[in-house]
């Protein structure tokens, strides 16, 4: 009996989140895969039937999750690192640093339009210090790689602090002690870095990927306050064909690529980041 | 020499941080056309935010914590046995269960917003802050579940063994042991849920409209409407950037002190 | 002490055949034993010998993969750990670090719903007993290595438990504190008559503490009596060669019509059984039970002393006989080099080619 | 819970009706719109709480409301092509049954358009609740560039000299005189460019907004455009309103829709000058936008609804929503009242539009669903053409069996 | 042992006026001391007494608060743990998780870029001495607690840096393994001049292993020796207290003109300085210097045996004189309880009443 009991235990905790999801996202979920799959041809066909502006929203898409989540992992770690120093005013900057988890994509966003409009902190700053004498602008089609800049800038500032919390937490229950050996052992900060903490991070940095790259995927505030019209992704794909062209099938059919995207790479992510059987 | 370099580093963190948001705050008290000719405004106004208040910001803000702060407790509780057992116990089909969980997450919450709303109009949790919180923490889910269950996985061992030894049941385990001993990573997780439903704006639009969160609100224009009602101009957008961050400043301080954990390092050995 | 409690219930603790592996490794190889109510049952054996394995398995921890565990004669193996009613110092400590020291102690007594001054009562106590009453308000971070261990055993002294697993409990204090706090461990076990379940690598420590001992070796239980039994008649080479500082000294000899040759030395035995004769011993004598001066019951032997290691109170001297280098265990260093060694032969022990002891008395 | 600062009556009973609209979403229309309402409820006992919405959000909503049959908008607020959209969903209520509106005067171009639908689809789908078009506003100092044969005076008035290629010209001498490019056009993602393309270029080029859609006039357009846009500011693609630009001094020549430069106008008034857009070779096209209220099917207390409509087209409040938001009055009683010096700067500007010999006013096609896709076409054509380069009749030749089937598949003639 | 190097840089380490404060606990309270190239130095101490603390601070993992820490005679204070080339086993051991053993003890060769051959043969070597080949392809959780001490034992030897820094290295070990574990890192340190400072509580592996001890109470150095030193010539009564199992017995006395009279036993002594006289002093004797028959240059004391606790090889003779009871390591329990011991006079050890050593010598 007690046997039973601890061998369903583990099932038993894990099903009021499964039956919770099944009732709130499965039928909305299905009810997407339904829509992709309907039409004539297909909704998921007929993305690629303008294939130019396909394989723009794919090239957009896959830079801006190149850049910004690498970027951001290795701001993370090197932040939780740096974050384990006993200094006075820690706690503050940590604050500060932590800050942007609880911005808004869309607040995120207008804080750094605020910074680099042709009237922003930036241009009105060099302008005054007698540097330039027009604004330098970084918005609109001309300016699409600038925007991308600012873009990138803004994701890396406001959604590193996410990545950055779950591996703090991480790295804060890792005992400080296996660090302290290898620093005795001669390894330089690297080495240590390597050998040591993010092999121990594991569990925490793939976390942070997996959930780093959901949201990247369905980024669209920034993407539209910044980018505009002119740098499409497919999360904006998927608000544009829903509410500009109130085609929710389209949409639907990039929603499930998007879908089907995320949902590999997790797997990928999950397989290279399986914890060591030590740790 | 060290200590310098900490320091520096330190100040340009909060530099990074703060400038953004510091400029547009001050941005969003001056008077626009102030603003655009000087680097510092000298002109200050409140009538940006007089006209937000006039629109009901005050009672979307109040609806938006009362859901984010929902939200995290609804998933928490749901979410975080889940996370334990993923995390902590062994048993079959481990993996496949994770990646399920994570399955709900992977569609882009428009798609999947507008058939809920369907449903909730149906049984009546159209427009209601309890059916912006089911949506939410059925966002928030999986996430919940995703970081606790890694940070679960990190607990020694023999500190949880010592208290089954001890006469402690396996609640009181969790709660006098284990619980205290992740508390980073719960504060990293519910800091993760509340922004997950602070920051939604989509469903919220597309779930309520009188009761609307103050993101979907505020913002709701430049997500759900591109053509329709244009974008805003600058004073309210950094106005609206304000609000969104006031209520963020105050749950960061408030949950911080957990992600940094009071007695040094938790592991033993 | 201020130590009390309302029921006395004392359980004895039974192994069955346990069996407990790793993959390919044997960690717990058919292990039984009995330990009576209120016995102080120490186990002693070489280092991955399996003795935390078989605590882990008796408080609850593992699962064994066969055999039974038996309170006071109820099968327990399947009763989860929390209602065994047990308490235990880990080898790793297991201190929680969220907690005050004081916590660390109390946290169990208040699971257990003692009132508030019962609990502050019993922490200070088993805080005075370890010595750490002026930790109480530290965090474990905050502490040094013994002071940890501490922590622990006071932890589960406090519980007063019905049954007391120890696993190495005292290995990071110093002499001075361990004998303090073997005498104060004593007697609390006496006066709540505790059954404990005591690894220790210390053999001073099995000794002093011991109603009974029981040596393992690779899984496996060699032998279980009392001190006195395991040091004065090993059953095995294992176990001779185990127990005791410095070690047995172990040289050959043949088995001869009434007597075993070992070359250097030839000892004549009253009852050898006819079956050995011819068979090849393996002789073992202790350092201590040879002197370098005359004693009762002795054979002389000349040696050429090689090395003498100071352990302060005492030497360690190496004499060299032909090949065999003996240790000898002795409160002075002899002046010259030659030196005459008289072996205690009442003390020595004989073992058979498989390793075991062969009960025979010198003539 | 109504927002808190939408007021609540103290103790007498009330009516709450909830007023949905596309138009007015803007914070500080939005929150004229909540002021004007109050006074209702102290006349009526209504209290319109003023919900915006974006118009695919309206749609959601409306279909969801409506299908579900339990419908808690009382009053839709909306474009007339939306409402259109919306009337061919079978979704709203027959007008006419309320009867009429006395002491008030529709202008007959609006009530052009409701008699359309009404023809369309047998009830009256809207009361006309305000009007507004798209201008030019030049700032004044740009007077100073014009170029050889171009007077202040022809722009002003609109003479035939003022011509899309004196635009171009104007906007070439700026830049070669200063070195910026000071034309802006509201081609972000909320501007309205498509708009100046087919209510505006198509109509002066071609003569139709989409039925010529890929001729060689639409090709001579197109090339026109590409021109002006060598001289059109850098960031125009990012604007979706103009009055920013105009005020903060980055744009000196900007097209947009009046409410979404109004606010410039009113700051500075005397910065600024309203000026009829120019003419092509067809003439002088140029869009009227109307906005309408109606009622949908199942509403909860239509008749306070109806009270809104009665309120809200009264001239004198017709005159407000002038004055404060750049929606002009579809009430001929309303125009005398406005004074706002800016307000008048504009409505005069809009009414030497209206008025020029060569103008050809054109309505926004009502395409329901395909209202997207439409302007899609557009959009697009510009992206390929203008912003990309790429051949203009390749790409128009491409994108028109598209537009046209958009209107093949509705059954009318493209406009 | 196939251990070498290309270059030996042996190096001394020098502690000046070192202070180390944990906000209101001094850690480590201003010790000075110089340990020689290849000395063998050995820190002994009281649990909590600071021993790794300053062992932290010498491996550059804690900066003192002040004074100043030199090797070879340069000053490293402030210069980080990885540039000092040193090798430590961590008192809690510090064994990386999620490798393997093997890898453990590798890595840090792999980072001093060693051949792989080269790596392989000092992984193995090392493994060896601490009886861990068979586990070097297990992860850390597959190991016993005195497993996981050996590893971190390895991994410090594998390394060969010009200073080993071990606390409490084998606490965790069965007697056997210690004495064959100690008896390879003498030969390697030997061998390799290892420049090594140890921590221990374990007297024997002190005396046995240092060439000097420094004894610590409270974060205070409080006398500094060879292990005969430390055992015949205690500074003070801490020193002598701490030194020696079983304890050294304490009584107090008074000085008179000639001797000290200590009540039941009065001695003679040679050079009593005068202002001396009439002083109340301790006299310490530590129980093996006490014998049951008579010896030399003894003071023979009636008493009765209270007491005979078993040791296995030995006994303690708990013997009351009096209120005082001393403690007597006999080889044999005397028969009768009326005993008569025989006090070593050469072997007394007079302490002041600030309770540092009096240098005085019996008659
Ligand atoms: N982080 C800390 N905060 C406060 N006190 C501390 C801290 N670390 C150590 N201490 C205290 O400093 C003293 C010396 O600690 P240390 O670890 O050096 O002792 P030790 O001699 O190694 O003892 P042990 O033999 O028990 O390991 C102890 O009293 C300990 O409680
Ligand atoms: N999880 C495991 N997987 C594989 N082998 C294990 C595991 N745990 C323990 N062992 C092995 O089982 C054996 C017994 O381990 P146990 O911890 O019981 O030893 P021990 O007697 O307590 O040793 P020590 O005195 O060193 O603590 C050891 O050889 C050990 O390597
Ligand atoms: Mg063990
Ligand atoms: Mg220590």
């Amino acid at each position: 009996m007690e046997q039973k009991i601890r061998i369903f235990f583990p099932y038993f905790l894990i099903l009021p989140t499964l039956i919770y999801e099944v009732f709130i996202s499965a039928y909305p979920i299905a009810y997407a895969i339904g829509m992709a799959f309907s039409g004539n041809p297909p909704a998921l066909v007929q993305l690629f039937q303008d294939f130019e502006r396909f394989k723009e929203v794919i090239f957009y898409t896959i830079l801006i999750i190149v850049t910004v989540i690498p970027l951001q992992l290795i701001i993370a770690i090197f932040a939780s690192i740096f974050f384990l120093n006993r200094f006075r005013g820690r706690e503050l900057v940590l604050y500060f640093f932590i800050l942007p988890v609880a911005i808004s994509e869309v607040a995120g966003a207008l804080f750094w339009y605020t910074m680099f409009s042709s009237s922003g902190l930036l241009n009105k700053l060099l302008i005054w210090l007698g540097v330039m004498h027009n604004p330098v602008y970084f918005f609109g089609y001309e300016f699409r790689d600038r925007t991308l800049l600012v873009i990138v800038l803004e994701e890396v500032w406001r959604a590193t602090a996410i990545v950055f919390t779950i591996i703090y937490a991480g790295i804060q229950m890792i005992n400080r002690e296996y660090f302290e050996a290898a620093d005795v052992f001669g390894f330089n900060f690297w080495q240590k870095l390597r050998y040591i903490t993010v092999p121990l991070l594991k569990p925490s940095i793939q976390t942070a990927l997996i959930i780093r790259t959901l949201f990247a995927f369905q980024i669209v505030g920034p993407i539209l306050i910044l980018g505009g019209e002119y740098i499409r992704v497919m999360a904006t794909e998927v608000v544009y064909w829903y509410s500009q062209r109130m085609d929710p099938y389209i949409a639907s059919a990039w929603a499930v690529l998007v879908g089907v995207v995320t949902f590999v790479l997790s797997i990928l992510y999950i397989r290279m980041f399986r914890a060591g059987e030590g740790a | 020499m060290r200590k310098v370099l900490v320091y520096l580093i330190a100040f340009l963190i909060s530099l990074w941080i703060l400038t953004p948001i510091i400029y547009t705050v001050l941005a969003s008290f001056a008077d626009i056309l102030d603003y655009y000719q000087h680097l510092i405004p000298q002109k200050y106004t409140l009538k940006y935010y007089e006209e937000y208040w006039r629109l009901g910001v005050g009672d979307a803000l109040v609806r938006s914590i009362e859901i984010g702060v929902l939200t995290v407790l609804l998933s928490f509780l749901i979410g975080i046995p889940a996370g334990y057992a993923i995390g902590r116990l062994k048993f079959r089909g481990r993996n496949s269960i994770q990646l399920t969980i994570l399955f709900f997450r992977v569609l882009p919450i428009v798609v999947m917003a507008v058939p809920l709303a369907v449903v909730f109009l149906k049984i009546g949790l159209y427009d209601t802050i309890f059916g912006v919180t089911l949506a939410h923490t059925a966002i928030a889910l999986p996430f919940v579940v995703l970081i606790t269950s890694s940070i679960f996985a990190g607990v020694p061992r023999d500190l949880e063994e010592a208290g089954t030894v001890f006469g402690l049941s396996s609640l009181q385990i969790f709660t006098k042991i284990t619980l205290p001993l992740v508390a980073p990573g719960l504060a990293a997780a519910g800091m993760f849920a509340f922004l997950i439903s602070w920051n939604e704006v989509v469903a919220s639009t597309i779930l309520t409209y009188l009761n609307r969160t103050l993101p979907a609100a505020v913002l709701a224009p430049y997500v759900m409407g591109m053509g329709a009602a244009g974008q805003l101009p600058d004073p309210y957008r950094f106005a609206a950037a304000t609000i969104m961050i006031i209520p963020a400043f105050l749950f960061m301080a408030y949950i911080r002190k957990y992600l940094t954990a009071m007695w040094g390092s938790a592991g033993v050995r | 002490m201020g130590f009390c409690r309302g029921e006395i219930d004392m359980v004895s603790v039974e192994l069955q055949n346990i069996v407990k592996k790793y993959r390919n490794v044997t960690a717990v190889d058919n292990v039984s034993f009995k330990v009576d109510h209120g016995e102080f049952f120490v186990l002693l054996g070489p280092s991955g010998c399996g003795k935390t394995t078989t605590l882990r398995i008796i408080a609850g921890l593992e699962t064994p993969d066969s055999g039974r565990v038996l309170f006071d004669g109820r099968d327990v193996t399947n009763v989860p750990a929390k209602n065994r009613n047990i308490g235990m110092v880990f080898q790793s400590y297991a201190v929680w670090p969220h907690m005050k020291v004081y916590d660390n102690i109390a946290l169990p007594l208040q699971i257990k719903k003692l009132s508030r001054e019962e609990i502050e009562k019993r922490v200070k106590a088993a805080a005075q007993m370890v010595n750490i009453a002026h930790l109480l308000d530290r965090y474990p971070f905050q502490l040094s290595g013994g002071e940890k261990q501490r922590v622990a055993v006071a932890r589960a002294l406090a519980f007063e438990p019905n049954i007391l697993l120890m696993d190495e409990p005292l290995s990071n204090l110093d002499a001075l504190l361990r004998v303090q706090a073997r005498a104060e461990l004593v007697k609390l076990q006496k006066e709540l008559k505790i059954t404990t379940i005591y690894v220790t690598h210390d053999q001073t420590e099995a000794m002093v503490l011991a109603d009974r001992v029981a040596v393992m070796n690779k899984g496996r239980i060699m032998q279980i009596g009392t001190p006195d039994e395991i040091y004065n008649r090993p059953v095995n080479r294992f176990v001779a060669h185990f127990i005791g500082t410095p070690p047995i000294n172990f040289f050959a000899g043949t088995v001869e019509e009434g007597y075993i040759n070992a070359g250097f030395l030839v000892i004549p035995f009253k009852n050898i059984p006819p079956g050995l004769v011819g068979k090849k011993v393996t002789i073992g004598i202790r350092p201590n039970d040879i002197s370098i001066s005359p004693i009762e019951q002795s054979i002389p032997v000349k040696g050429k002393l090689v090395v003498a290691e100071n352990l302060g109170s005492e030497f360690i001297l190496h004499v060299a006989i032909g090949d065999v280098v003996l240790r000898v265990l002795s409160k002075n260093k002899p002046a010259k080099e030659e030196v005459t060694l008289y072996v205690d032969k009442t003390k020595l022990h004989i073992f058979s080619e498989e390793e075991t002891r062969i009960n025979i008395l010198p003539a | 819970r109504p927002p808190a600062s939408q007021p609540v009556p103290e103790k007498r009973p009330f009516t709450k009706i909830i007023f949905a609209s596309t138009q007015l979403s803007q914070p500080q229309e939005q929150s004229f719109t909540i002021g004007l309402l109050s006074a209702l409820l102290n006349e009526k006992n209504i209290q319109a709480v003023f919900v915006p919405l974006g118009y695919s959000d309206m749609v959601s909503k409306l279909k969801a409301e409506v299908s579900s049959g339990s419908v808690s908008v009382s009053l839709i607020g909306g474009l007339s092509t939306e409402i259109d959209y919306f009337a061919s969903q079978g979704w709203l209520e027959d007008l006419s049954r309320y009867g009429t509106l006395p002491g008030r005067t529709f202008t007959s171009s609006v009530m052009n358009v409701v008699e359309q639908q009404k023809k369309q689809y047998g009830i009256q789908t809207f009361v006309p609740w305000m009007t507004a078009t798209f201008v030019i506003v030049v700032n004044n100092k740009t007077f100073d560039y014009l170029p050889a044969g171009l007077t202040k005076e022809d722009v002003i008035k609109g003479t035939d000299k003022w011509t899309w290629d004196a635009l171009v010209a104007w906007a070439k001498n700026i830049y070669e005189k200063t070195g910026e490019k000071r034309v802006g056009l509201p081609a972000g993602s909320g501007g309205l460019l498509h708009r100046l393309i087919h209510g505006y270029l198509y109509v002066s080029y071609t003569g139709y907004q989409a039925r010529k859609f890929n001729s060689p006039e639409a090709v001579a357009m197109w090339n026109k455009l590409k021109e002006l846009w060598n001289y059109c500011h850098p960031e125009s693609t990012t604007w979706s309103a103009m009055a920013d630009p105009l005020l903060k001094g980055d744009v000196w020549i900007a097209w947009d829709h009046t409410a979404r430069i109004i606010s410039a106008i009113k700051t500075k008034p005397d910065d600024f000058t309203v000026v009829p857009v120019p003419r092509g070779p067809a003439g002088r096209g140029y869009i009227l936008v109307l906005a309408g209220l109606a009622i949908p099917k199942g509403a909860p207390n239509p008749e306070a609804a109806w009270e809104v409509i009665e309120f809200l087209t009264r001239p004198e409040n017709q005159a407000r929503i002038a004055e404060n938001v750049g929606f002009f009055p579809v009430v001929k009683e309303a125009t005398p009242t406005i004074v706002d010096p800016g307000v008048k700067k504009v409505a005069e500007g809009v009414s030497t539009q209206m008025s020029v010999a060569d103008g050809i006013p054109v309505a926004i096609p009502s395409l329901g669903a395909k209202a997207g896709d439409f302007v899609a076409m557009y959009r697009t054509a510009f992206e390929r053409i203008v912003l990309k380069g790429e051949d203009a009749s390749t790409v128009l030749s491409q994108l028109d069996p598209q537009l046209q089937a958009i209107f093949r598949d509705l059954n009318i003639q493209a406009p």
